[in-house]
């Protein structure tokens, strides 16, 4: 009753079945990742690497992002794993429980897709288009600052300072859109100006 | 950071206090191990609860919350008292010499010059004697009685091991441990450095915490040196790079300054900013403020900023107040003086303090423009949701507008770390739905704004017309084009100054540094510091050559750190006076006889001669400063002060009530409790597993940390009758929360003063939104008080009560 | 006394004289015991497929290892009410009786086929009513330790050390089961004329008599008393 | 057809490929599987590997379990809090490392200690868990010292469970099999090591050759003597045969310290017995009844009624007849009796 097992026997349970009789005439490959199935699929394999930078602190961890789908080769890429770049000086490849979860970030159920809009009262929001999100926000702006900004101070200088209308900036975007965002809230005369690094 | 991540492998010992980097930035930590396991460094970490950078330290004391000063205070006493100071150091490259004004003093826990209806000093006599040659009076005998050496022996003074003790509550024996592991460092080859973060910077004398470590630093002479330094950690992975691009009230690009109305053109604006040496031969690196000024304006405003009209000078806003920051515009939000208000990426209402005046505050606006990719609490701020977020909706009439966001996947550009390295990233995903970058959204706000105002006209419509925006996608400026501006160019021909008949700068060529800044209008820049990160060279920041050939963790071509690419600050002071390092094993510059040269960038002109320019560069004296003249608005020297909550009297002064010069609106006074009735500290912080307030939005970290809850000593949970795992009610002055209770050994109660005081441990990251369950943070408890220098909020020291709530309702 | 039976159950009774037959179990008794009988024999085929290596494509039997597993339990507690409704219509005839011992004490003729020198028997002899005990004793061992280790319902009943002793005394338990099934099949077989009372419900006259004869005696007794019983 | 055979693995501290790769972790480098005797000689013999987990440069801070969830794709719940630091608050089918907190008051030295210990599966030299599972191949080890549970072989039984020295292996309530750490068999597949060593921010889990991990304990241990913990060992709990995941501990001497890591683990000896000999044993009294009865049946004569006993039978329901009770007749002397 014991069954002696062969070799043969052995790799059929091992999910290769028919596959492992024909291994010769199949060659290397197809035989073997048949047999290999059982190690879990190398989920990596055929994927885009990125080298990016952890958004969370300023250790500034070096990262890669592993996207199925190339952006440069102007595919819609889908992110489906990140783990730390083990050529960056800093963190040599290591991440931190929550760099190691980023994708969970990027890819979380909360994430905002739609522009959304809060009527006074309203105990919801509504979906609202880009155009008519931005329209509102430039018409609030004007209105605000041609009836608020400060022009001159009681001893006649041009101060040009604007305070009813304040802007707390984003501590994780680049410092490009830092320039870009200082640009436009500076020409505004915008003086209530602040970013993220007292608290 | 003075230095970086990279080489805190080089210490001999870690002191971590004011901060917990094993939690915080566990994988910056990592060098931490890095120097216990290469050179047999020691850790030590004080902290009034045993962290989890605690649990791998060589010891640990406990201590206090918000009683740092008088604890670094008694470690100079001590470290003077036992010769444990660096002498070649501090003579040459401290102001130690230097003579004080006569009129300068201290008492009663109290600098010359307060007053106390303005709550500020007069800082006049907070100066160096100056001599009739402009120079500042000195006594290299350090016998005169007025110079820096002497004040500084006679202010730490009080500073004994028993009123550390008294004040701090940690142990005398353990003080005593801590001081004698620290004096070690004194000798030239070894160093120690600190790494801290917001448990120094949150308290209403947040900045003078800081400075007396810093000193402490400079008496073991271990600023600039490899393996030492002041290493804030910071926080975002930007904040560094926000805070240097100026996105703050009073900030300009490069730490230049916003004007204030005082300052009605470019002149007067310069005058006070010549920045004169104060001892002979030195550099004074401000000198050159205007060439870095002018850049600026004409990166804003390029054509239209000319000589003429002082740059453009005149479009900048004007401050009539030192600055509003958060904590002023919310208070001005209260009384309803704001009526648009825009949070990028940033969600406040978890984030400030006093929770319940920021709500009222928010439903005072007329628009409030979040711009996040995630849905935070600040948008939904009018959402009901039961205990969590108890408001109607139908009385809140602020109108909000909730715009989504790409994330760090999906967009490129340049971050800054804690070590000023300017990292580049690409994107690797598509983002959701139609959520835009913040790029994209900023310039399609302004154009909208400007086509207004071409349109219609307006108030002051100049600055907005003129400013430059020739970027090929007007509405989705790339970030190439961005960093280009950011480094700078040539808007002409720039000569040569020293052959007119050479070109030093092409017309449209990138400039190679901050040297080649013109104050003629000839270049433009938007932030000097950040000259030479995208040359013409290429993108210097991309760079990614990981080849570290000193072994001492410079890294000279990955990315570009600024200034200059230099890794560690003032690294001058790294070498001996005549230019040959304190320790040869450590070098990180010296003097060939010719030049300065080594792994790192010098932090000195290449060619100043050993003996003549001091170290400290930026400083007209070229040397650092133990007696911080009129840069501080709370004193020269950090002296103890209470926080405004305090279960003790400040032993130096039982009426004074927290810092004297602290930012305290007057409506918020009113919110103070006192130990009366709220008889325990309470002190908040992060945790490993999560990131502010973003985390509890992915699934993996609410995994690891679920829900929100509080950490007290075996003591005070059977003192309250709180079981661990049980449910309690925590209050303050200004609002309640309900928590878990974590009842451990790690939170032990503290003598001070003679009296038992317990310590409850408050960490942040939960909200209503998101993949956690729905909690609370400290903000609802949280003061409304800001430090004296740079208004971070009172987080980490003020008073609350705790009771078991089992069973009370949950929504 | 005439509605009193001492060596019999209700049901049992003479049913044909001439030859005589004897109804040994009702048909409900009959359903109930081949109902355990399979259950039984599929907790054996089951169990053996997870009790050795060699066994283990037994599995195949009930549709794969998997299957296997979550039905061997299921199984489990079928046998246990089935044959917990046997112990209840059999336990009183099994109780030990002094002729058992003396049946005991000549164990060797009984494996010759002698009888002749036995005592007199009751509806069972004392092996018969081993079986019956052991079974029973067996089968609320296998229960207690199979919850136990019910992995997919009962995952942290007990700790894990009870949980291992638990797995080795189901599986010593299984075994003496099975060496318990065998006697009972092969005494059965062995015992000509026995396997019918499970089938068609009778023995014969002779059959009652030889093995079981007070049983036999009680109910010719009986039927005279009550005949309409 | 002609991929590359992925190099075997020596760090963690490498960016995985995205280049197809061939495994190198193959059906045939498998030395023991489960329920499987006689399992032909392997072709090859792979380099030992191990984790090491370096406890006194642990900072609990969890980046090991975000990875591992993360690598896996497992989903775990979202629980409460419950006092403790422990998320989830056990290992869990979809949790397959968890750190493991313990207050402990050293009393030689008065001073606190924060016991901070990844659990997880210790990849036994010997496992209990492959002893005791009764399907064969859903348990294997391969030559390199990992052990690996194969899912599509596994029928959830949870003998593992009772098998396992250091309780790590969990059931899916669902899928109905066997989870543990896989030491990431997957990424060791094609040449890199486990994505919580890659992670672990301090390095405190570090992995490579057995040999390798095993001088690098000894550098650690060396470092932790001179820092006062006299007592600093290496655990590589030799009851199992060694393990392939090993621990550094300040306090070597009492692995129970860490969260009741067992002191001197091994494969219970109930479940040796019950796998081992008892098994064969068994089978051997069954089969030998079974063929006893057989050769009983075909040798004795059978136990048969005789016509006699026919006629008795006859008799006796006849006489009956005569109102006698079974207790009369029986008490009446039979016949031909003196």
């Amino acid at each position: 009753m014991n069954i002696d097992l062969s070799r043969r026997s052995f790799l059929k349970l091992f999910g290769a079945g028919a596959a492992a009789t024909s291994l010769g005439a199949m060659g290397f490959g197809a035989a073997e990742a048949a047999v290999a199935a059982h190690v879990r699929q190398f989920k990596l394999a055929t994927t885009t690497e990125t080298r990016n930078i952890c958004t969370y602190c300023s250790v500034a961890c070096g990262i890669v992002m592993y996207s199925r789908g190339d952006l440069n080769a102007g595919e819609k890429a889908e992110l489906i794993h990140i783990e730390g770049d083990a050529d960056h000086p800093t963190n040599r490849g290591t991440l931190c429980p929550k760099g190691a979860a980023l994708k969970d970030y990027v890819r979380a159920e909360t994430r905002l897709t739609q522009p959304r809009y809060r009527a006074p009262g309203a105990d919801r929001f509504q979906e609202i288009s880009w155009d008519e999100a931005l329209d509102k926000i430039a018409r609030a702006l004007k209105d605000d600052r041609d009836a608020n900004l400060i022009e001159k101070n009681a001893a006649g200088t041009t101060v040009n300072r604007w305070t009813s209308t304040g802007f707390l900036a984003a501590s994780a975007t680049t410092n490009e859109t830092a320039w870009l965002t200082y640009k436009t809230v500076r020409s505004m005369g915008i003086v209530g100006f602040d970013n993220q690094a007292r608290v | 950071m003075t230095n970086s991540w990279t080489d805190i492998k080089n210490t001999d010992l870690v002191i971590v206090m004011g901060g917990n980097a094993a939690e915080a930035h566990p994988c910056g930590f990592k060098w931490v191990t890095e120097a216990k396991q290469r050179r047999g460094a020691k850790l030590i970490v004080v902290d009034p609860r045993f962290t989890r950078t605690a649990s791998v330290s060589d010891y640990y004391a406990p201590i206090r919350p918000g009683s740092d000063i008088a604890f670094l205070m008694g470690v100079i006493r001590w470290c003077i008292a036992n010769d444990k100071v660096q002498w070649d150091y501090v003579r040459n490259y401290t102001n130690m010499a230097y003579l004080v004004r006569e009129e300068f003093g201290w008492a009663d826990g109290m600098f010359t010059g307060y007053n106390e209806e303005t709550r500020s000093y007069d800082q006049s006599s907070w100066e160096y004697q100056i001599g009739e040659d402009g120079y500042v009076l000195t006594d290299e005998t350090l016998e005169n009685p007025r110079c820096v050496w002497n004040l500084l022996k006679a202010h730490v003074d009080v500073y004994t091991p028993e009123f550390v003790e008294r004040v701090c509550g940690t142990p005398k024996d353990r003080f005593l441990k801590i001081c004698e592991m620290i004096g070690e460092c004194s000798s030239p080859t070894k160093t120690m450095t600190s790494m801290y973060a917001l448990g120094w910077t949150q308290h209403s004398k947040g900045s003078q915490n800081i400075r007396g470590m810093a000193m402490l630093q400079l008496l073991l002479g271990n600023i600039g040196v490899a393996g030492g330094g002041m290493n804030a950690l910071r926080g975002h992975s930007n904040i560094q790079g926000l805070t240097d691009v100026g996105l703050m009230s009073n900030l300009i690009p490069g730490y230049l300054a916003i004007p204030n109305e005082r300052e009605p053109d470019f002149e007067t604006y310069m005058s006070t900013r010549g920045n004169k040496p104060l001892r002979p031969n030195q550099m004074s690196y401000w000198q050159n403020y205007r060439k870095f000024m002018v850049s600026f304006l004409k990166a804003m405003w390029g054509p239209a900023a000319t000589a003429e009209n002082g740059w453009g000078y005149e479009w900048l806003p004007k401050l009539d107040i030192a600055q509003y920051d958060g904590l002023r515009m919310f208070d001005m939000m209260s009384k309803g003086e704001v009526n648009v208000y825009f949070c990028q990426g940033f969600n406040p209402i978890l984030s400030f303090p006093n929770r319940g005046k920021l709500t009222e505050a928010f439903g005072k606006l007329k628009l409030l423009v979040v711009m996040d990719p995630l849905a935070t609490e600040t948008a939904a701020f009018w959402e009901n949701h039961g205990i969590y977020n108890d408001v109607d909706p139908s009385k809140i009439r602020t109108e909000v507008l909730e715009l989504p966001t790409t994330c760090f996947a999906e967009d490129e550009g340049a971050t800054v770390n804690s070590g000023r390295w300017l990292q580049w990233h690409w994107a690797g995903a598509t983002p959701p739905g139609e959520s835009r970058t913040d790029v994209w959204i900023m310039s399609n706000i302004f154009l909208r704004l400007r086509e207004l105002y071409r349109k219609e006209g307006g108030r002051a419509p100049e600055p907005i017309l003129n400013l430059t925006w020739d970027y090929a996608h007007a509405e989705e400026p790339t970030a190439a084009e961005l960093a280009m501006e950011l480094n700078g160019r040539a808007l002409t021909d720039v000569p040569d100054p020293n052959d007119p008949t050479k070109l030093l700068l092409q017309a449209g060529k990138q400039v190679s540094g901050f040297g080649q800044l013109r104050d003629d209008g000839t270049t433009m820049g938007a932030c000097w510091i950040y000259a030479g990160c995208f040359t013409e060279a290429g993108n210097m920041m991309a760079r990614r050559d990981n080849s570290d050939p000193s072994g001492m963790g410079v890294y000279q071509n990955w990315s570009f750190a600024w200034p200059a690419n230099r890794r560690v600050l003032y690294n001058r002071a790294s070498c001996d006076l005549d230019g040959a390092p304190w320790d040869p094993e450590r070098k990180l510059i010296a003097w060939d006889g010719e030049k300065w040269a080594g792994p790192d960038i010098p932090d000195i002109a290449v060619t100043a001669k050993p003996r003549e320019v001091g170290p400290f560069i930026m400083n007209p004296e070229g040397v650092s400063r133990f007696f911080s003249r009129k840069l501080m608005r709370d004193g020269p020297f950090p002296t103890h002060m209470e926080p405004f909550e305090s279960p003790v009297a400040n032993p130096l002064n039982p009426e004074m009530r927290g810092n004297p010069v602290a930012r305290m609106f007057p409506g918020d006074v009113a919110q103070l409790g006192d130990r009366s009735e709220f008889p325990f500290v309470a002190t908040s912080y992060r945790l490993t597993e999560h990131f502010h307030y973003w985390t509890k939005h992915n699934k993996v970290n609410a995994v690891l940390q679920p829900e929100f809850f509080v950490e007290i000593s075996e003591e005070l949970a059977a003192e309250r009758g709180i079981r661990k795992g049980g449910r309690v009610r925590v209050w303050s002055k200004r609002g309640q929360v309900w928590a878990k209770a974590v009842v451990t050994k790690r939170i032990r109660p503290l003598i001070c003063d003679g009296q038992t005081v317990h310590v409850v441990g408050i960490p942040i990251h939960w909200g209503f939104k998101g993949a956690a369950r729905k909690g609370f943070g400290p903000n609802t408890l949280g003061p409304f008080v800001g430090d004296a220098n740079i208004e971070t909020p009172e987080f980490k020291a003020y008073l609350v009560n705790i009771e078991p709530a089992e069973g009370s309702a949950t929504s | 006394m005439t509605g009193e039976r001492e060596y019999s159950a209700p049901g049992d009774e003479i049913e044909t004289r001439k030859p005589v037959t004897v109804s040994r179990y009702r048909g409900i008794t009959r359903l109930n015991h081949w109902v355990t009988a399979f259950t039984m024999i599929g907790l054996i085929l089951s169990g053996m497929a997870l009790f050795h290596p060699s066994l283990y494509f037994l599995t195949g039997l009930f549709g794969g290892g998997p299957t296997t597993r979550w039905l061997h339990p299921l199984m489990g507690i079928l046998l246990v009410l089935s044959f917990l409704l046997l112990f209840l219509q059999m336990w009183r005839l099994n109780l030990p009786r002094r002729e058992d011992a003396e049946w005991l004490a000549n164990i060797k003729e009984v494996v010759k086929g002698e009888e002749e020198n036995l005592p007199e028997l009751g509806k069972y002899n004392a092996g018969q009513k081993f079986v019956f005990w052991g079974m029973s004793g067996l089968i609320v061992v296998m229960i207690v330790t199979g919850v136990m280790i019910w992995e997919q319902y009962f995952p942290g009943l007990v700790s894990i050390p009870v949980r291992r002793v638990a797995v080795a005394v189901h599986a010593l338990a299984a075994v003496a089961a099975v060496l318990i099934f065998i006697v009972h099949v092969y005494a059965a077989i062995w015992t000509r004329g026995t396997i019918r009372a499970m089938t068609r419900g009778t023995v014969t006259g002779g059959w009652a008599y030889r093995h079981h004869r007070k049983w036999l005696r009680e109910l010719a007794g009986r039927r005279k008393a009550d005949p309409a019983e | 057809m002609t991929t590359e055979r992925a190099p075997q693995p020596t760090t963690a501290m490498a960016n995985p490929p995205v280049q197809p790769l061939a495994s190198n972790l193959l059906p045939g480098d498998v030395v023991r599987a489960s329920a499987m005797r006689d399992l032909p000689a392997p072709e090859r013999q792979l380099t030992k590997v191990a984790k090491l987990i370096d406890v006194s440069r642990c900072i609990g801070c969890k980046a090991c379990q975000s990875a591992c969830i993360e690598w896996n794709d497992t989903h775990p719940e979202v629980e409460e809090n419950v006092g403790v630091y422990e998320n989830p608050h056990d290992l869990t089918p979809d949790m397959f490392t968890l750190m493991r907190f313990t207050e402990y008051e050293n009393p030689e030295t008065n001073e606190f200690e924060w016991l901070i210990r990844k659990d997880g599966c210790m990849h036994c030299e010997d496992p209990g868990c492959l002893t005791a599972c009764p399907a064969p191949g859903a348990i294997v080890q391969y030559s390199n010292g990992i052990v690996d549970f194969i899912s599509d072989n596994c029928i959830g039984c949870g003998y593992c469970v009772a098998g396992c020295p250091f309780n790590i292996p969990r059931i899916h309530k669902t899928a109905h099999v066997s989870k543990k750490c896989t030491l990431c068999s997957d990424r060791v597949a094609v040449g890199q090591g486990p994505a919580c060593a890659k992670a672990c921010p301090t390095q405190a889990i570090v992995f490579g050759t057995k040999d390798e991990m095993i001088a690098h304990a000894e550098m650690r241990i060396e470092d932790l003597k001179e820092r006062g913990y006299e007592n600093a060992g290496l655990y590589d709990p030799q009851g199992v045969g060694g393990t392939h995941v090993m621990y550094v501990l300040h306090h070597a001497d009492k692995p129970s310290l860490y969260a009741d890591l067992p002191d001197d683990p091994k494969i219970s000896a109930v479940v040796k017995g019950w796998k081992g000999a008892a098994k064969d044993v068994g089978l051997a009294a069954m089969g030998l009844a079974a063929v006893g009865a057989m050769a009983h049946g075909a040798l004795a004569r059978a136990n048969e009624v005789s016509a006699h006993d026919d006629a008795e039978a006859q008799e006796m329901v006849a006489h009956a007849a005569g109102r006698l009770t079974v207790e009369e007749e029986a008490a009446r002397p039979p016949e031909g009796a003196p």
